[in-house]
């Protein structure tokens, strides 16, 4: 029975929509009251959703669905480290729920269901399924983005996300049916061997500025700052990470399994969003005061680094683009924990300036979101400097030499913010105690920094074969 | 026959389409998209798509054309300041429009040369709805599925966002209504004269 | 490991322990503890070096000075070039072992005294200890690289010393004159030794597969391990003028024989060599062109004058010539340059001398001439005679110094000669001590008289000198030889005029001053006396060994001559008038100075004030001075001016730093001026890179 | 094409009756405006509030809860379209068809039953 296999290779999605299904019941029937509960249970699924996703990765590429649904390792090895590390933002969640007022339970279920779309979007193989994933993702990640309805810069940045999205769904759209027009289908396999024309290009270049707005690369990243800044600091922690490595990796997946042969017509265009959005990133950044802005900033320009990978193509790219987003969401998850854990008098504080005397406050906090900085900032030996590395290795194998010489620029110039958080937090005489730190985002934040730091320094070598592995699928 | 009634209603799609942005008052701007709506459903029925047509009408007109109205009486702006910003983002707007159209122009010379396909609106089927349903209920089912998925969350979504209760308001409880027995309600006491309860 | 070996550890690595424990435990110890410490050590540094000189001198002259190399650890190892961290123990590095330590302990007695006053005596005696033991590094070195750390430690310690009084601008100016003079110096040093290690390289022929030297070729140069910088293998390659190979060259040609091209035209490698190696030498020995920061260095305590700027670090590039003697011996070009440059010095300073009002430079130009003295001697192939000299020459200068710091502490602090006079009876021991180093330094002996050496130390080495320069066939020879009698005259000249200046004649000191003038305390005085016996007899006790019938046995093998080179012997040849030069040079003017300062005492006052050209020409030190602050020190703030305003500025800072860190306000404030929360701005942004990237795909690049 | 032909034929009633409506409708207006009798005066024609001009705009701000009860209707509509084409595949005897929209239904039951829990279905 092929609908048995088809499951099979859907488990993780299957698992953790009909898990969303019997929560919401749960959830309909027991009341708000259940909503920590469900928060656990998700994070539960989530977790092994992210087992199941991973135990893919050593499966070799199957298609499903008669081929609306494809995984290679490439995609599933990304869809693991989405579902854990939605687990993660899910499980470090908890303390700002509470205190904030979001303790509703469809909060861990518009996560879920954010993960789930991201997870569909990875694994299509159809410009069809792709927009279904891209819309579940979005939708959700609307709602999230507003969820605290009362805090008017929360619904602002809901409203601002949305009516963008929209946009963005609708270029990615039109650009779908344009390459559905000109190719004939919608399945990848089918787009590829399409003969080349002109109406396939212009598709294909409104698809990459649909797909671009999803992965905030410059110049469709200008959502980003606004709603990071206003979004509850627990959901900013989900869109920074999770559906950030979605984005990238289908980004990189339609462009290598669909488009393929196209290479030369889109390699320059990405490279030049690539440029772009390290540069805006870095520069950006600079005078930002709010942190959660500043982060935003930092994700574009780190998005930036991973198009490098994008841009070096299919041959040399694909495990970069996995290893440097892995390391970067990683390392994020920790800092947006140090966001969380920056509260004063109950009330959440979001200047760089809070972060003052740090060190002498929470020297252990100081200490993570230090090497969690350095990291991101691509630092050795932390891991994030061996994914800009790769990147750059990337880069240079397919001879993009000025792209990798903007990346090292913007590098140094984003520098300039990093050494102010760290200043802020080693420099500066302390400002008023902050808050004690939730369970959830201490072990999280410890968590990602003992990933960034020693885990995946010494398995670096693992990291790139599994990867690598990944990318031969 | 056909030809004209194209004609008529390509005009009257570009014309309502036109008015939409150029209304003063919003309201008068989703009423013309509706008469758009109208006019482009009479186009998919020009071309044999009868149950898209219909959808349209049905969906567009009746649901979301709606929804429209409510949520431009729901918020109150001052629609001069928009004409306002309207006028001064006119140009960039003319430009990118402008822009869009020399792409699509390029693109549809580029592939004007290609002979017209012979089009069948309903493949393989007498009707249009029973060709859609061929492929949405056999190879599509996921994407079905999915879309069952994606309005749940709409669902959640519309919910999450605006449903709010209010205090103090006092519902009608019917499971109450029933089971009130006289003891619940009524209490006997006698009352001694001169002095009260 | 016999005695020997320890004596050799406990020379070279006291006064390090010394300095190390003085100049980090000073709070601890405490002046005195840091002085007792620091002068116990190098005393019995000075012990072990008297134990193994003595043996070599009187000993054991029959079967020659035993030679080896006592390895401590291995420091670099690099392909060809190896250096260890050892103590090379041949007659040469013992001579310097002993003069540097026996000198050194009495200098750190003297100083006891001498600094007594002074709040920061720990620290000084720490820069001594640290000199001591830079110093001895430097002589027991068994190659280039040891000997270059060596090198640089005493230029740190004497910058450190004269700019000891840190307080005092002109020592601070001093103490960076010093050390950028010979910066000047030691970067010749280092060419010197990178041309070495470019040129000595084993021939492909002779190399193993592996890369290493073949056992033949080692054999050939009588080492065990090939090392382009190690004495040893350059001077066995030289002896045997085995096949070498430079970098980047097709053949192998015979090391006497390798060519470069420098400077148009081919010059041989060793000339080269030889010629970089002196400008360091130059440097470090002060002499002419470079001589410039030896007289300022006067800035620092007179303790430290006696020791560095007269007795030891100064004569180190005697020492370095006299170490490669190998190489010298192969050069004629290079050679000459030493004995030019060594003989214009030796006169040339005199001169100076002359003019000169302040006591202790006096004695530094008389420094600079004697330097000149030996370096001519290198030059002209009698290295035995330059020892010799050296030696001799470190008494009684530390003598002269040391006396002259006990006149300048009697006076509190007066340096001025011309404020000084008539003190004979105030310190009749000093005065005593200065005419003994006088003599010593003039060359007092009975000359022409075979068999009985009679004569004070100076005596036999700088005639032995002289008498060299005359028999030498050199072509500049003739040269050395007139400027050295001439020198004689003038260092007797002002020697004496020094002496009548200071101790003789009606006082010109201040009433209160002259009334407290008075000897030296005891601390002081022994050792003023030590270095007076050695003054008197280290030149005719040692006289033998050095340059007569034993030197051959006595410097065993350490220094190096040609076959044709017999001018060590050739000088018992020369006429008799020759023998008597020197003493008629320094009658004559012993005599002039009496006259101008005894007799006719003011006249030398008389023609100084005068101003005459003459005297302004040479009390001015010839405009050197002016000269170079004109040409480099002028001109180096210029270039720099250059380099730092429009190259480092405008153009690094310009473009690197600043201007990035400019752009990116700039952009980052445009950015966030793009940020205006409007939402239409945002769907236009979008929109409109949208189409653009359309219309670039489409237009720009064409159809693909 | 032919196939095409004969659809649109069959709307033909729908274009009659179309227009039969497009033209009632201007009838009457015209009617109106022809036959009622008019004689504007200022006073008549100005906005009247009480003896007082207008304050502010006629127009009040809708309650969310409309917009709400809009969206959920529009789901419930999407889901009723996809029940029309449906019907050829169950009457082609489509087992997979069938059950599918089962679960589609069953999907947005649960939906249902959540909104309803939640009390969005409520007009307090």
């Amino acid at each position: 029975m092929t609908l048995i296999s088809d499951l099979q290779i859907a488990a993780p999605e299957i698992l953790l929509s009909g898990f969303a299904l019997v929560a919401l019941l749960v959830g309909a029937f027991a009341g708000d009251g259940s909503s920590r509960f469900l928060r656990a249970f998700s994070t539960v699924v989530l977790a092994l959703a992210s087992l199941l996703a991973f135990r893919q990765v050593a499966l070799p590429p199957e298609a499903a669905f008669g081929g609306l649904y494809q995984t290679s390792e490439f995609t599933s090895f990304a869809k693991g480290v989405v579902y854990a590390i939605g687990a993660g933002a899910l499980f470090m969640s908890g303390g700002a729920v509470r205190r904030d007022g979001m303790e509703r339970y469809e909060f861990p279920l518009l996560m879920i269901f954010a993960s789930f779309g991201a997870g569909v979007m990875l694994s299509a193989g159809d410009l069809m399924s792709l927009y279904m994933g891209v819309e579940c993702l979005s939708l959700s990640s609307y709602v999230l983005a507003a969820f605290l309805r009362d805090d008017l810069r929360s619904s602002e940045a809901g409203l601002k996300y949305f009516v963008l999205g929209a946009l963005a769904s609708g270029l990615l759209l039109y650009g779908a049916s344009l390459v559905y027009g000109f190719a004939g289908s919608t399945r990848f396999d089918q787009i590829a061997d399409a003969p080349y024309s002109i109406g396939l290009v212009f598709g294909l270049v409104l698809m990459i500025c649909g797909l671009a707005f999803k992965a905030s690369a410059a110049p469709f990243h200008i959502w980003t700052p606004d709603v990071y800044e206003g979004g509850p600091s627990p959901v900013v922690a989900f869109f920074a990470t999770a559906p950030k490595i979605a984005a990238v990796v289908v980004f990189a997946n339609v462009l290598f399994s669909a488009f393929g042969v196209m290479e030369d017509q889109w390699a320059l265009i990405v490279a030049v969003l690539a440029a772009a959005s390290m540069l805006i990133g870095a520069f950006g950044a600079l005078n930002q005061n709010n942190i959660k802005r500043l982060l935003a900033y930092s994700s574009i320009g780190n998005v930036g680094f991973a198009l490098i990978g994008v841009a070096a193509g299919e041959t040399f790219g694909t495990s970069s683009i996995l290893v440097y987003m892995t390391i970067y969401v990683v390392a994020t998850l920790g800092l947006f924990g140090g966001v969380l854990a920056m509260r004063r008098d109950g009330k959440n504080v979001e200047l760089i300036s809070d972060l003052n005397g740090l060190s002498r406050m929470k020297p252990a906090l100081a200490i993570a979101l230090t090497a969690l900085v350095f990291s991101v900032a691509g630092i050795p030996p932390l891991a994030g400097f061996f994914g800009k590395l790769m990147v750059f290795r990337a880069g240079l194998q397919a001879d993009l030499l000025w792209l990798v010489i903007v990346g090292v620029i913007s590098s140094v110039v984003s520098l300039g913010y990093y050494l102010r958080i760290i200043w802020a937090i080693w420099g500066k005489e302390p400002a008023a105690a902050l808050d004690p730190v939730d369970f959830g985002v201490g072990v999280t934040v410890v968590a990602s920094t003992v990933i960034t730091f020693p885990v995946l320094v010494i398995w670096i070598g693992g990291l790139i074969n599994a990867t690598s592995f990944a990318a031969a699928g | 026959m056909q030809l004209i009634a194209f004609y008529i209603l390509s005009t009257v799609v570009l014309l309502s389409a036109f008015l939409v942005i150029a209304a003063r008052n919003p309201v008068h701007s989703v009423l013309w998209l509706i008469s758009a709506f109208f006019a482009s459903s009479g186009l998919l029925v020009l071309i044999g798509a009868e149950f898209l047509a219909m959808l349209l009408v049905v969906v567009y007109v009746g649901a979301v054309a709606v929804l429209f109205l409510f949520v431009v009486m729901m918020l109150d702006v001052d629609f001069v300041e928009l004409k306002q910003g309207f006028l001064n983002y006119l140009p960039a707007g003319a430009l990118i429009a402008l822009a869009l159209l020399a792409e699509i122009g390029v693109v549809a010379a580029a592939t004007a040369a290609r002979e017209a396909s012979g089009f069948d609106p309903s493949p393989g089927a007498d009707t249009n709805a029973e060709a859609l349903s061929r492929v949405l209920y056999t190879d599509n089912l996921m994407l079905f599925q999915l879309a069952g998925l994606i309005l749940l969350v709409a669902m959640m979504g519309a919910i999450v966002l605006t449903l709010r209760k209010r205090p103090g308001v006092r519902r009608q409880n019917i499971s109450e209504q029933t089971n009130r027995r006289r003891e619940d309600a009524v209490q006997l006491k006698d009352v001694r004269p001169g002095q009260g309860i | 490991m016999g005695w020997q070996e320890i004596a050799a550890l406990i020379v070279v690595f006291a006064p390090g322990v010394a300095a190390a424990v003085a100049g980090l435990g000073q709070r601890v110890l405490g002046d005195r503890g840091a002085m007792a410490i620091t002068t116990g050590l190098v005393l019995a540094a000075a012990g072990a070096a008297a134990s193994l000189f003595f043996p070599l001198v009187f000993g054991t002259h029959a079967e020659g000075a035993h030679h080896e190399t006592l390895v401590l650890a291995t420091w670099i190892d690099v392909g060809p070039i190896v250096a260890d961290w050892a103590i090379r123990m041949d007659t040469l590095s013992i001579v310097m072992m002993f003069v540097v330590t026996s000198v050194s302990a009495l200098v750190h007695i003297y100083s006891i005294s001498y600094m007594e006053e002074d709040p920061h005596r720990a620290r000084f005696f720490a820069y001594l200890s640290l000199f001591t033991f830079a110093m001895l590094m430097l002589v027991t070195a068994d190659n280039f690289i040891q000997l270059f750390f060596g090198w640089e430690g005493v230029g740190l310690a004497s910058y450190l010393l004269i700019g000891f009084w840190y307080k005092k601008p002109s020592a601070n100016s001093a103490a960076i004159k010093a050390f950028v003079v010979n910066r000047v110096g030691d970067f010749g040093f280092a060419l010197g030794i990178m041309a070495l290690a470019f040129m000595l390289r084993a021939p492909d022929q002779f190399l193993n597969p592996d890369g290493s030297v073949g056992a033949d070729y080692l054999a050939l140069l009588g080492v065990d391990k090939f090392s382009s910088v190690k004495f040893d293998t350059l001077f066995g390659a030289i002896r045997a003028d085995a096949l070498v190979q430079p970098f980047g060259a097709a053949t192998a040609v015979p090391i006497q024989s390798v060519t470069f091209e420098f400077l148009g035209q081919y010059v041989y490698g060793l000339e080269i060599v030889g010629f970089l190696l002196f400008i360091g030498a130059m440097g470090k020995s002060a002499q002419f062109l470079l001589h410039t920061w030896l007289p300022d260095a006067m800035e620092g305590p007179t303790p430290v004058s006696a020791l560095i700027h007269a007795a030891t670090m100064v004569t180190a590039g005697v020492f370095l010539v006299c170490r490669c003697s190998p190489v010298y011996e192969h050069t004629v070009v290079a050679a000459d340059i030493i004995t030019v440059i060594g003989a214009v010095t030796c006169f040339f300073a005199a001169t100076i001398g002359l003019a000169q009002n302040d006591i202790k430079r006096v004695i530094a130009y008389s420094t600079c001439s004697q330097l000149g003295y030996m370096f001519f001697a290198a030059g002209l192939g009698a290295y035995e005679a330059a020892m010799f000299h050296l030696f001799t020459h470190a008494f009684f200068k530390a003598l002269l110094f040391l006396s002259a710091g006990a006149v300048i502490h009697g006076l509190h602090h007066e340096q001025d000669m011309r404020n000084m006079g008539g003190l004979r009876t105030k310190m009749p021991i000093t005065w005593g001590m200065m005419v003994i180093g006088t003599l010593a330094l003039t060359g007092v002996g009975l000359p022409a008289v075979e068999g009985l050496h009679l004569g004070f130390a100076g005596f036999f080495s700088k005639d032995a000198i002289i008498e060299t320069a005359y028999a030498s066939h050199d072509t500049f020879a003739p040269l050395a030889f007139w400027l050295s009698i001439g020198a004689a005259v003038l260092t007797s000249f002002y020697s004496w005029r020094l002496i009548l200046m200071t101790f003789h004649g009606r006082t010109r000191a201040d009433h209160h001053t002259f009334d407290h003038a008075h000897d030296a305390p005891v601390v002081m005085l022994i050792p003023l006396g030590l270095l007076a016996v050695g003054a008197v007899f280290a030149g005719g006790v040692f006289y033998d060994a050095f340059v007569e019938h034993h030197n051959e046995a006595f410097w065993a093998g350490s220094i190096y001559r040609g076959e044709d080179n017999h001018v060590l012997h050739e000088r018992h040849y020369v006429p008799l008038w020759v023998l008597l030069a020197p003493a008629a040079a320094w009658v004559s003017g012993l005599l002039a100075a009496l006259y101008f300062y005894g007799l006719r005492a003011g006249l030398g006052a008389r023609i100084a004030a005068s101003g005459g050209p003459l005297h302004s020409f040479l009390s001015r030190k010839w405009y050197f001075d002016e000269l170079y602050n004109f040409v480099f020190v002028r001109g180096a703030a210029l270039l720099g001016d250059l380099f730092w305003k429009v190259g480092d500025r405008a153009v690094i800072d310009g473009l690197g730093p600043d201007g990035l860190t400019a752009a990116a306000k700039a952009g980052a404030g445009g950015l966030s001026r793009l940020h205006t929360g409007y939402l239409f701005h945002y769907a236009l942004v979008i929109l409109l890179s949208a189409v653009a990237i359309g219309a670039f795909i489409l237009f720009g690049q064409g159809r693909g | 094409m032919d196939s095409i032909q004969s659809q649109v034929a069959d709307y033909l009633p729908i274009a009659i009756f179309l227009v039969i409506a497009a033209a009632l409708s201007v009838g009457f207006i015209l009617a109106s405006a022809v036959f009622a009798p008019s004689n504007p005066d200022p006073e008549k024609l100005s906005a009247y509030e009480c003896g007082f001009n207008a304050f502010d705009d006629a127009r009040m701000k809708f309650d969310v809860r409309f917009y709400l009860v809009a969206i959920l209707f529009i789901i419930f509509d999407l889901e009723v379209a996809f029940l029309f084409p449906w019907i050829f595949e169950v009457a082609a005897g489509n087992q997979a068809a069938f059950w599918s929209m089962m679960a589609f239904l069953g999907v947005l039951t649960v939906g249902f039953v959540y909104e309803w829990r939640r009390g969005a279905l409520e007009w307090e």
